[in-house]
């Protein structure tokens, strides 16, 4: 009548199934999706994390030159798409559980980066880090055809300035070049 | 005497501590299975003498998850009230902590637990392990342990 | 002077009070550890129920404003109390109780029956709707397993003839042990004592599911401490019945080495008690009375017959 | 009420009550210990995401209706992503379906399993509910190296995956998977041959095949009310056509019937996990993502706990103009006043659990009362199980 479940439980009795926890670490298999991480080693500060988290968990913010990237995984959904948004591979999903703590705003891996004011109207708009990053990017992809200078004048140039109407020309010849680099 | 008493007292709510789990609202049942799994076989948080409480009157832990509804705000309250001294309460979940996804200023929600009832420890994931949150309750512990002490 | 010191004592310390609780504090240790790795788990270590008492007994207890005092307060007291004494029945060294009088068997079982009308009353005046439901449970199932319990037990009192514990004991230690003189009465009364001490398949009283916890839901703190006990007394008195009125056998002229068989009895008995609540659902409260009435009662009354016409005495 | 002339009593069952995981008040009203009525008000676990879903851009949605419900996080996005897909006529790749299929039926045993679980608890049965949530960490073992984490899967996103399933990990599952069929099949023994649990639910809860129809029940609730339907066969939305698996049937309407039901189907769910691993074709995760145009379609999955519907309107932009899930709970939710009248107290719980109640899922549109207007509301959802666009 109770044959099967006696049977089981006899089993279980002589080994129970209980993972002895704080004895043995758990088992974390790859590519677990723990507490996010910056590295800021690698960090570049392009936001491309903040712009794709579904949760605004990550909180960019500028203030007195320095711009300021922020996980708060107190509101983190650990969906690892910030980790497969970043063109560095800086933020990374640790492969721990995150420990739990009495004050929420301990669950915070934040980067500070220096910016880069504009040439002409001297705001700060994007990290050094990253004008860095495209430099670097370019050359390798452009070789020659652009030199440092000039591009360093482009990316030095905030968006707004840009597109202002008398910056507009030498940006143009600029791009002219690349893209006539590129269809050959 | 008293001193041996407290020291007793203090070691009994160090190895009963009985928990009761509130889901609080705006959630999607992954904290609560969580926290259910942590009493089942692979974790069995009943070798630390945790145990579920059926009603709040019995409870020392509140273990509360998901963020506050306006529909729960007022039982959230009593429940934390129906709760006997001393309590502590832990917040498990990333919706418990800040509201996840769902964000604050929606319709429904009425805010995160925190601003409705003192929470001592907090448990981030979504959901977190049963490990993290058998972790969150013995930190728990630690402040029943520590208020015994004082008083 | 020297006899009521020690019988002040018997009644405080050994068999008592603080034995009780503290030897009812391991078989729930043993019931709860059973159960644990039954079910594939570890389970809590030794000194469980001893925190688990003393973590209530230092807890803040809550009184509900539209409860009846006097019954809340009251209704835990009254059942430690006559748990308390029922183990003062029951002989452990020897074949002598420390109160043994002609006819305690009769009070033995009477102090038995009032924790279930000390839980109906928590259940009342706690004015709860889940603890009314309870009380009235508690009430249905005690109609229920009163007759089966009477009935086996009245089985052993015509077997040996007479009503005092001493003689039961004493008779089984010469004739042999009444489980095996009267099997099927054993039987039906290890499902009654199932039924007392509300374990499943009969534990709907306190059916966590249903109505929270039943007549213990609206306490806390201290009182609730006073239940833990309660429930500790509960499993040492009604194994102790068992291992006394079913398994008397043997008593040696060893008193220490009485007292530790006794010991090992009970928590034999215990075991029985603890597995049957393991491998086993609830039963729905009008679904009990068939494992009560049609199982249990008509097997004792077919022992009670077969005694009565002398077959296999 | 008031015709009743002996005393009625109502009994809150919930929200905070310990057979109710989830949120709902039940005032179930009792003349002595039988059920006369009930009243069902959900509605604690509202969170306005359809309302949230229009604010965020497609991608960015699918995270948040994982969250919709954490016991079946695999279906949702499914259903998600396949209505998107539609509706911005993205062809996934073979191999993305595939992962889904894994993990839509890795979801389906462990939810199955769980809710084993939780109908033996309320029978007070605790030791199958350990036994089963035992064997129930396997599968979870499975899903963790799957996708990461136990619970919210992050794996289907608009146009595809975003996790492979690489030959070790297959083999790592297809282990597991033994053993969960193993645990399983003891499983169905053990309440097959248990006297006790047949007495506690056999002929309680029944809901007739007629009543089933009327109440448009979903998924396992009317699979066990002999009703053979399943989105899997009649829509194969993620390449079910390609495995072989068998639609479980029972007839005898109650309780056991949908515990019998649930078991059989996380059997079949192992079928189809073997099959799509052994079969699994090679080829890319993602698809091409498409501009978005204005359009609308449906996307249809077979939950754990029955038929769920995903509606998507879409327009130029990135965010969608407007999406409507209907949930199977949400159906199968107002099935329980026939089921419950006429039955004992003491059932009220096994019976609100046995249809799987997902209250997190369905709380999006709260009702007050279910006693008027009940069937107008079915009606209106008749109208959306017809296949096509009715909008």
């Amino acid at each position: 009548m109770k044959v099967n479940i006696l049977k089981e439980a006899a089993k279980y009795f002589v080994k129970p199934a209980t993972v002895p926890f704080p004895a043995v670490q758990p088992h974390f298999p790859k590519k677990f999706r723990g507490p996010p991480r910056y590295d800021p080693e690698t960090c570049i500060g392009c936001g491309a994390c903040a712009h794709v988290c579904p949760s605004d968990a990550i909180t960019v913010t500028t203030k007195d030159g320095k711009k300021i990237l922020e996980v708060w995984f107190g509101k983190c959904t650990f969906c690892a798409r910030c980790e497969e948004a970043c063109p560095v591979d800086s933020i990374k999903l640790m492969e721990i559980y995150s420990t739990p703590s009495p004050n929420k705003f301990d669950f915070v891996s934040r980067v500070e980066h220096d910016m880069v004011k504009c040439r002409i109207c001297g705001k700060y708009f994007a990290t050094v880090k990253h004008v860095e990053w495209i430099i670097k990017n370019v050359r390798e992809k452009m070789g020659e055809t652009v030199s440092i200078s000039e591009l360093k004048n482009y990316l030095m140039t905030c968006p707004e300035c840009r597109h202002k109407v008398e910056n507009v020309p030498s940006f143009r010849k600029l791009l002219m070049r690349v893209l006539v680099k590129e269809v050959k | 005497m008293c001193g041996l008493l407290c020291k007793l007292a203090a070691w009994a709510r160090k190895k009963s501590p009985w928990i009761f789990h509130l889901p609080a609202g705006g959630l999607c049942n992954g904290c609560d299975i969580e926290i259910v799994a942590a009493l089942t076989p692979r974790y069995d948080v009943e070798r630390f003498g945790i145990l579920l409480a059926p009603s709040p009157k019995h409870a020392d832990i509140l273990v509360v998850a998901g963020q506050v509804t306006k529909h729960t705000k007022e039982r959230l309250l009593r429940v934390y009230q129906q709760v006997p001294e001393p309590k502590a309460v832990v917040a498990v979940g990333s919706c418990a902590i800040s509201g996840n996804v769902f964000g604050t200023e929606n319709y429904p929600l009425a805010g995160t637990v925190d601003q409705f009832i003192p929470v001592d420890v907090y448990v981030p994931g979504c959901p977190p392990k049963p490990e993290a949150i058998i972790l969150g309750i013995v930190e728990a512990i630690k402040k029943l342990e520590g208020e015994t002490r004082k008083s | 002077m020297v006899a009521q010191l020690l019988l002040i004592i018997g009644l405080l310390v050994y068999p008592g009070f603080v034995f009780s609780i503290l030897y009812g504090g391991i078989l729930i240790w043993i019931y709860r550890k059973i159960r644990a790795r039954m079910q594939g788990r570890r389970g809590p270590p030794w000194y469980q129920t001893y925190a688990d008492i003393m973590k209530l007994l230092s807890k803040e207890t809550i009184i509900p404003r539209n409860a009846w005092r006097v019954g809340f307060i009251g209704a835990p007291i009254i059942s430690i109390v006559s748990l308390a004494t029922a183990m003062l029945l029951i002989p452990i060294w020897s074949s002598k109780p420390l109160l043994g009088f002609v006819g305690d068997t009769i009070v033995l079982l009477y102090l038995l029956t009032v924790p279930t009308f000390a839980i109906i009353l928590a259940g009342i005046s706690s004015n709860s709707p889940y603890g009314i439901v309870g009380a009235s449970r508690e009430a249905s199932l005690l109609v229920w397993y009163e007759l089966p319990f009477w009935f086996s037990i009245a089985t052993i009192l015509i077997l040996t003839g007479t009503l005092s514990v001493e003689k039961i004991v004493s008779i089984q230690a010469t004739l042999g042990p009444n489980i095996i003189r009267a099997p099927l009465a054993f039987i039906a009364f290890i499902i009654a004592a199932q039924a007392k001490l509300a374990k499943r398949p009969f534990d709907i009283p306190h059916a966590e599911t249903e109505i929270v916890a039943g007549p213990y839901t609206e306490y806390s703190g201290v009182l609730r401490g006073f239940f833990e006990i309660n429930e500790a007394l509960k499993w040492l008195t009604i194994s102790s019945v068992t291992a006394t009125f079913f398994l008397g056998w043997p008593i040696t002229g060893n008193p220490v080495f009485n007292a530790l068989l006794f010991m090992v009895k009970v928590a034999l008995f215990a075991i029985i008690f603890a597995v049957i609540d393991i491998i086993n659902p609830r039963f729905r409260i009008e679904q009990a009375h068939w494992p009560l009435w049609k199982v249990a009662l008509i097997i004792a009354l077919i022992d009670l017959v077969r005694i009565l016409a002398g077959i296999g005495v | 009420m008031g015709m009743c002339s002996r005393k009625v009593y109502s009994v809150p069952v919930g929200p905070y009550h310990p057979a109710l995981e989830e949120m709902a008040f039940y005032k179930v009203y009792v003349e002595g210990e039988r059920i006369v009525d009930a009243l069902i008000k959900p509605g604690f676990n509202h969170r306005g995401i359809e309302k949230l879903a229009m604010k965020r851009s497609y991608r960015r949605n699918v995270q948040l209706f994982e969250r919709v419900c954490g016991i079946c996080s695999a279906a949702h996005t499914t259903a998600y992503c396949v209505a998107v897909e539609r509706c911005l006529k993205i062809d996934v790749p073979k191999r993305a379906q595939y992962i889904r299929a894994v993990q839509a039926e890795a979801n389906r045993i462990h939810s199955h399993l769980l809710w084993f679980g939780v109908a033996m608890h309320v029978i007070g049965f605790d030791t199958l509910f350990m036994h089963s949530w035992a064997i129930r960490e396997d599968i979870l073992d499975v899903v963790e190296t799957l996708t990461g984490n136990r619970v919210n899967y992050s794996v289907n996103t608009i146009g595809g995956v975003r996790r492979d399933i690489t030959p070790e990990m297959g083999k790592y599952i297809l282990e597991k998977l033994n053993k969960v069929e193993k645990g399983t099949k003891y499983l169905i023994r053990a309440v097959k041959e248990d006297l006790t649990i047949k007495a506690r639910t056999k002929e309680v809860g029944v809901l007739t095949k007629e009543e089933a129809r009327k109440y448009c029940d979903v998924g396992p609730t009317a699979r066990a009310s002999g009703i053979e339907e399943d989105v899997r066969r009649a829509d194969p939305h993620i390449n079910y056509e390609d495995f072989d698996f068998e639609v479980c049937v029972e007839d005898t309407c109650d309780v056991y019937a949908r515990i019998m039901v649930r078991l059989r189907e996380a059997l079949e769910s192992i079928k189809i996990v073997r099959q799509a691993i052994k079969n699994l074709p090679k080829g890319p995760l993602m698809a091409e993502l498409t501009v978005p145009r204005p359009n609308e379609d449906i996307g249809r999955t077979e939950a754990p706990r029955g038929e769920l519907i995903y509606y998507i309107k879409s327009n130029y932009t990135n965010v969608p103009e407007r999406v409507k899930l209907r949930t199977p709970t949400f159906v199968n939710l107002p099935s329980t006043k026939p089921m419950l009248i006429g039955d004992k107290l003491a059932d009220a719980p096994q019976i609100i659990v046995s249809i799987d109640p997902c209250l997190s899922c369905n709380d999006r549109v709260i009702i007050i009362d279910v006693r008027t207007g009940k069937e107008k509301t079915m009606l209106l959802d008749e109208i959306i199980r017809r296949k096509g666009k009715v909008w």
